[in-house]
């Protein structure tokens, strides 16, 4: 890899401020986003954010870089797209729990099985913001939220024994209350070759009163602070994937390097298909047309 | 014009198709045309496979109305077929497996029994489907079409297996036909072979050599018949095309994929059917709305719902119409035959760079499906490409960009991602001409009625290039014949058919349904006389569709949702009783009843039993007239039950005949 | 008739909903009527909302034209709406965060300015939304209302919070209360109090009682603003009303959720929004071929796209009609008002069931979410609940139940699974009426055709028992004004006022879009002097619906897409334009300028400005004349940039200020 | 639970013959559930057979009991329906693994997760079948399709692990060589309370000539044969649904007995939906009219 020129924040400063709520988590990754960029020396022209709908999604519009705000669910996809048709891109995808486990699950699981070279940083609320405080699908048991006043009936998802079962190559959890750390993995997702999903605490300070900072704070441990621990090895990731309680991993949970997507298609070995010349070469259509005499 | 129709009737796996190529590739070579049309079930083995393939010394534009002779591949074809055969024609079977009962067949219908085990016991084991290459091979010498060009044909078909198979194979014809010549006199067809080389292709094809030769670069799917062609054959051409093709989990995720690549700016396409279209029309209003080309295929078959998902129909147009919420700009273009797939496909390329829209080409499973001759270098290579206004720099000092830039077109120049100074994000909530949303603090009521006249003004612009239709035939014809896709061709055929019966009528086929010359079709049909449209629907979505476009109201209106295509002869007829002022009637006909009791029996009853005689009957209790159909076993044809069909209503009122079977339970 | 309208801006979080409740509870209670519209963002903390109450001692049907008293909660309120108030209002605010610059207000309008903080110290620690309490005290004083019946209300309102928070508020009430008392002099309201008790709700919540009252056991839903609060009823009122209230993981299992329990025989119903319709559409098509009853609600939205979502628009009528495939049987109805919301909702459920198919309600934003009072006993609990023919019990002796017989109506009395001896197969493949596949095996076309009319026949049936619509007002009128859904009241309003400037208009209003009642509509417009269409969208989907059903073109068109609401006032205006013959003009208004101006400066520059004087200009190199926007500094007003934005196209061709900002990167 | 009257398999034999290839998988599927129906002896007006669309979808129409044939990749969404709308009825999903894993693995997932009462059997013959031969979700990597001409470059889906780590509570899988055993675990599924899973390997003999009837009567065997083996350890569990090689476990990988989603309902505690009266009781409809008063 070549030496990196690092790049201030300020490179990344968006044209409109965020209009979260004062406090939102989601403020964290905001800024984590910028320090890893910076640090992985990307000029803004060459980032593209990907996000669905959501509060967490309209990320990408308080950011330099080029961004494609998309419907609610189907972030993982459009970006699949711009990725395998401009690989020259730094694609990261940008949404909320709502729209990746919920109604976006299905891209999300075959995205993962694909390796496709794309960064997927879920703000994970546990809760629906942007419709008002609803039970998302990592809402826990039992918590009243304006759809579930009895409580929520619903077992919540694991992404990360999703992500680690599925095949996704690198698999994290950051914390909106530790940006450097977060920072850190965000710049380790991105450079890494393949499907990197972080999903990241980021707390919704108006709709979810359970899953607040102080809840987190009190709670998370770093996957890296424990030598016992071994990010290149499932089993040991699925056991903590688990791990819900007094105490709550974050970091890297899981990290291997095999061929990415990109790498079994031909026709992508040319370089990025947004730069190679229109039409068919040569007598390609002639030999087209053969086949049907 | 010197022209035959061979039918070939079997089951599913019975290798039809495969006998139907070698028939049609044999006489294209001889500089015939060739137009078939396979009429098959949704099941993997077994069902009933009806196969036409007409062949003419003159273009033909539908599988048409003539049956000269049947390949007969198992006794339901026979039975349900035979009697279809027109004098002068005949019916070429294994006579080792079926008989043909002396009453089916017409008069001066040569009946063809092969002796298939004889004929190829000397060649070893042989498959099953070999039984049709020894058909081929009476065909050929029946019907004086040239041995070695058929020879030639399965050559090149069986090469890749070795010339063993390839001699094989040959010499199975070759029995075949030399078997015909020592018992059968031939039908007395004079062909004049030009042997001009044509190709040979389907809609289907068509597209997606239209497609690549566009420079599509990106292909996504999600199998949907009648659209898996299209796939099939991106996927095996995608290195020599230079294509990235990505089947995906499903349909949303092959719409956004295609928008995502549209986006970075690769040429993109995808193709579904209605049900796989229904679950993309939110995406293609992202697509309209961040302004992103991207092509969609939506080929037609029977609906609603999974419906008839092997049959042709033209009922998916109020679906493209209505697809996503709110008013956006898009394009829709319906094609109508072979070589319009091609130029249809490579025009929405063009439009959908051009307008930054998606444009969605609707075809259905008759268009897609069946292939046709095609006239020699009809298809081109070096077609126009047109990206349509892009930024490819940018400098600060010319102030920001503004990627929705208010402009009198209502194009807004493109920058691709990646371009120097030229960074936007491109939303769904609505924006302004920078991109910022004007959803979220701020909403502003004037900024929001400027940019969606903005987005809508291309419409104008685009209509503005597209070629208006024209009424073909004789202006001061007593009537005008109306449609859209493919129904075309058939159209020409009555027409011609009309004519010769002393009824002149004119066409006028729609190509462009979104946006629609409204201007330009009312000034045709406020001058014709009587005004029919054709279609394959219940609703008459095209009528309706016309009429909300121009305020016109079709005349009469000739509908088919059967599944079937149309034939000239429906079309023929339809407007005679239109003529003759008769009103149209739903009663079941009594061939309609012998089909439906088909149904019945092979559904519920079983294989050993056929209908026999059907008469008018009524009955105590039933208030409505009924067709009697007796139920008779195959062979004997013995008498072992009823059937009564309502006339009017349809319905199969006695099931007395459904104890013949054992442990059926209703 | 003497009214009153209450304008209160501020920013999301601000609390005006809680306070706008207050408001409308207190006078509803006094036998006021209240309508109310709430102008929000879609952003949860800040933005600019802009909520009107209507108080009227008649029955009002639209938020009105008038803005009688300002409640400005921030000084963006105070800006933009201070120059609305009407003479002889006055302007509510807090003197110890905002001002009111002399120049805004317009002569004789009262400035009220509330010294919060000196007024509530007393009461200790109070949020921020207290000072919406103390206006209230304060409009209750200066219009005129009653005090005790307010303290009611904020008693009713924080009981649940303990007798400590109640004593608080009102007290907090009544200190602005008096002190207006002390140093202002009312309005010179003059109220006659009926004190009749009406309800006073929102559309969505009367579907939402309407479903419960019509017997709706399972309700699924997926959040989607503006249908996310019939939602919220229900899941709130499920053991209540004996409701499974099932939120899912996304559209496409809230309509197949739905349509399995209704397939199992409860009533279901489930609402969402365009874009969670477009992923509804295929599995409509499913309930419509396996003749499953469902209710859906579709609740439009500004789009295309995610849009703007928090806006009102009708542009979803394409897409409700053209949900999914084929041709099949359903029912599309559009509310008018609350009151018609539950009754719609009422019948949608009979009409589902008596027709087995989906039924969908396609009601707006505005209908949906605008509270108003309705009439004292206009909504009742014992509505008719008719299932429609259901098969209890079947024996085999009367041969095997057929699901799906052709019958006469087109409907098949319906067995509910696990009714002994009625066993079949709902299949959305097509099939026959015992519910055997027909596009398997032995597709028949004979039967595809007799099950399709079947299917169809069943609107036909339906449209027999539907009311058409009537022509309201004089026959002779000079126009016709036609609507659809939410725009019933506010057209009401403008023919009232176009009366009173001697222009007759008559009404027609329709409710049944799909069937649709072509006859009756025809025969009604046939006889009208100048149809005018009112709807709120870019293309006219409801003018182009009714060409398609009736072949009539109506004359002239108002339209409106940028979000907000008709008001009577723009109705009465462009009716007196089209009489005049003048061209509507898509220009950029100063008024519209300044809101640009607006929307530019709070999204790219900064909190501190505000546009300024506004003069016509014309620059080198643009091709359009410009509105100049002069930007200045909120408090010394002092010059601080400009901005060019152009008349025709509405570009913002200069963005010079935007240097303004630190860091921003244009 | 009452004692059952064993129902013979021909009280389930349908109107219709089945249309699959000879010697297609599906048979045996047909077959096991007709076996374990009879043997828990459900009337055949109390079992509600629920299908996608494809070759295994069409199951429904070949069994005498309540069917819907419904959309591709909804099943389980209409089940789900269906179930709450009458939980009296026995509710058996039975599809493929194109319709269940590929467009359907958004509700296959959060069903698992609501630990609603259905059985969901998947013909998993790593093909589409119906639409005659390309990559389904769980096609071997590298294999040839018709989608695929190069080889699949995707890695298959986990149906089991993500059963594992979705809430599942009862997996299992089963091989339409062994009709006997498949009986028993679709027996085992429909009398478990909760969503229970059967993959069931059932070749396509037409389309997939890789995994075959010999290719998986080498290489199968079944779990209770392991004394090692407790189906209630999602951790033993998960090891094992990894196996894929010279030996493929089948049978029952993990069953658990905890509260169903149908316990958490107060309105279904009254009995099935289907079966309450219509209407609001006594004065609650003048009580949701005071609340806007
Ligand atoms: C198809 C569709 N359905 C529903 C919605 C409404 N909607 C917008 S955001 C959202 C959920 C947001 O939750 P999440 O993804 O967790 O983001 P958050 O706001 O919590 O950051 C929903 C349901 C939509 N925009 N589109
Ligand atoms: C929305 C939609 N997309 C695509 C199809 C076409 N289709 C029918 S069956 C099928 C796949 C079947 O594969 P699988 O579920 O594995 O069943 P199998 O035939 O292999 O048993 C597809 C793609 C459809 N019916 N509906
Ligand atoms: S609602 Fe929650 S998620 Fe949304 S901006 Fe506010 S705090 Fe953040
Ligand atoms: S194609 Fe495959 S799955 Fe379908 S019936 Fe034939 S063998 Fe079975
Ligand atoms: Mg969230
Ligand atoms: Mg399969």
């Amino acid at each position: 890899m070549a030496t990196v020129i690092e790049l201030p924040i300020q490179s990344y400063e968006g044209l409109i401020d965020p209009d979260w709520c004062p406090g939102c988590g989601d403020f964290g990754v905001l800024k984590s986003l910028k320090m890893a960029a910076g640090r992985l020396g990307i000029a803004p022209k060459d980032l593209m954010l990907v996000s669905g709908i959501g509060c967490s999604s309209n990320l990408p519009g308080f950011i330099h870089s080029y961004g494609v705000h998309s419907l609610h669910g189907r972030a993982v996809a459009v970006a699949e797209g711009i990725k395998l048709g401009n690989h020259g891109l730094n694609v990261v995808v940008t949404g909320g729990d709502g729209d990746g486990y919920g109604i976006g699950i299905g891209h999300f699981i075959h995205a993962m099985r694909r390796n496709i070279d794309i960064t997927y940083i879920v703000m994970n609320n546990q809760i629906y913001g942007l419709t008002t405080g609803q039970a998302s699908p990592t809402t826990m048991k039992d918590m009243r939220t304006k759809s579930t006043p009895r409580g929520n009936a619903e077992m919540p998802i694991n992404p990360i024994a999703l992500a680690l079962v599925s095949g996704a190559t690198y698999v994290a959890r950051g914390f909106s209350g530790e940006p450097e750390h977060m920072a850190r993995l965000i710049a380790g997702a991105i450079a890494h070759r393949g499907f990197a999903l972080i999903d990241v605490f980021s707390p919704c300070v108006t709709y979810n009163k359970v899953n607040t900072y102080p809840f987190f704070k009190q709670r998370v441990y770093k996957l890296e602070d424990d030598e016992a621990y071994a990010s290149s090895d499932t089993g040991m990731a699925l056991n903590r994937s688990f791990e819900w309680g007094d105490k709550i991993p974050i970091g890297v949970f899981y990290k291997e390097e095999i061929p990415i997507y990109e790498d079994s298609e031909p026709v992508l070995q040319k370089g990025p298909l947004v730069h190679q010349k229109l039409g068919l070469d040569g007598t390609v259509f002639d030999d087209l047309m053969e086949e049907f005499m | 014009m010197r022209e035959l129709t061979v039918g070939i009737g079997g089951a599913a796996g019975d290798g039809l198709d495969k006998t139907g190529d070698t028939l049609a590739k044999t006489v294209s070579r001889l500089g015939l045309y060739v137009y078939a049309y396979n009429s098959y079930q949704s099941v993997i083995r077994g069902g009933h496979i009806w196969l036409r393939v007409r062949l003419s010394e003159e273009k033909v534009y539908s599988h048409g109305d003539q049956l000269n002779v049947l390949i007969a591949l198992n006794q339901d074809s026979i039975e349900r077929h035979a009697p279809e055969v027109n004098p002068g024609g005949a019916i070429i079977y294994n006579s080792d497996k079926l008989k043909v009962d002396p009453v089916l067949p017409r008069e001066n219908v040569l009946t063809v029994p092969l002796p298939i085990t004889t004929l190829t016991k000397q060649f070893g084991k042989v498959q099953p489907v070999m039984q049709n290459t020894v058909a081929i091979g009476a065909l050929v010498f029946l019907s004086g079409l040239d041995f070695d060009t058929a020879a030639e044909v399965l050559a090149d078909t069986f090469k890749h297996k070795g010339q063993a198979v390839v001699d094989q194979n040959v010499a199975i014809a070759r029995a075949g036909y030399d078997y015909s010549k020592e018992n059968f006199v031939p039908l007395g067809y004079e062909w004049s072979f030009s042997r001009q080389r044509r190709p040979f292709l389907t809609g289907n094809e068509a597209m997606a050599i239209g497609a690549a030769t566009a420079g599509c670069r990106f292909y996504s799917a999600y199998p949907m018949t009648p659209a898996t062609a299209i796939l099939h054959w991106m996927a095996n051409h995608a290195d020599q095309c230079g294509i990235v093709v990505k089947q995906c989990e499903d349909e949303l995720a092959v719409i956004n994929l295609a928008i995502g690549a549209g986006h970075a700016g690769v040429r993109s396409m995808c193709a579904t059917s209605g049900g796989g279209f229904a679950l993309m029309t939110e995406a293609i209003g992202l697509a309209g709305m961040i302004e992103s080309p991207v092509v969609i295929v939506e080929v037609q078959r029977g609906g609603p719902s999974t419906g008839i998902p092997t049959k042709t129909e033209q009922a998916d147009l109020n679906q493209v119409f209505g697809a996503s919420q709110g008013d956006y700009p898009r394009i829709i273009i319906a094609p109508a035959d072979v070589t319009d797939c091609f130029y249809s496909t490579v025009e929405a390329f063009n439009l959908a760079d051009k307008y930054q829209l998606p444009v969605t080409i609707i075809s259905d499973l008759l268009v897609s499906e069946h292939p046709e001759t095609v006239e020699a270098g009809a298809l081109v290579g070096n077609v126009p490409i047109d990206r349509g206004e892009m930024v490819t720099e940018w400098s600060e000092d010319k102030g920001p960009y503004k990627r929705f830039e208010f402009t009198k077109s209502g194009v807004s120049p493109r920058a691709l991602p990646g371009t120097e100074n030229t960074i936007y994000v491109a939303g769904s909530d609505d924006h302004d001409e920078g991109g910022v949303l004007i959803s979220d603090v701020f909403t502003s009521p004037p900024v929001r009625r400027k940019i969606q006249e903005k987005r809508m003004r291309k419409m104008e612009t685009a209509l503005g290039e597209l070629a208006p239709p024209t009424l073909e035939g004789p202006a001061d014809a007593q009537i005008t014949m109306i449609g859209w896709g493919s129904t075309r061709g058939v159209i020409v055929e009555a027409i011609r058919k009309l004519a010769a019966e002393g009824i002149t009528a004119n066409q006028l086929h729609v190509k462009y349904l979104v946006p629609f010359h409204t201007n330009e079709i009312s000034e045709i049909l406020r001058k014709c006389k009587r005004t029919i449209c054709v279609e394959a629907n219940y609703t008459g979505q095209f009528a309706r569709h016309l009429r909300a476009e121009t305020g016109i109201t079709i005349d009469d209106h000739i509908r088919k949702y059967d599944g079937e295509p149309f034939e000239p002869h429906h079309i023929v007829e339809e407007v005679k009783a239109i003529l003759a002022g008769t009103v149209k009637s739903t009663d079941v006909t009594l061939d309609e009843a012998r089909e439906m009791a088909y149904h019945y029996i092979r559904t519920r009853l079983s294989e050993t039993l056929r209908p026999g005689a059907i008469s008018l009957t009524t009955r105590e209790g039933i208030d409505e007239r009924l067709w009697s159909v007796e139920v008779v076993t195959r062979d004997t044809a013995e008498k072992s039950g009823e059937l009564l069909i309502g006339i009017e209503s349809g319905s199969t009122h006695s099931w007395r005949a459904a104890e013949l079977k054992q442990g059926a339970s209703g």
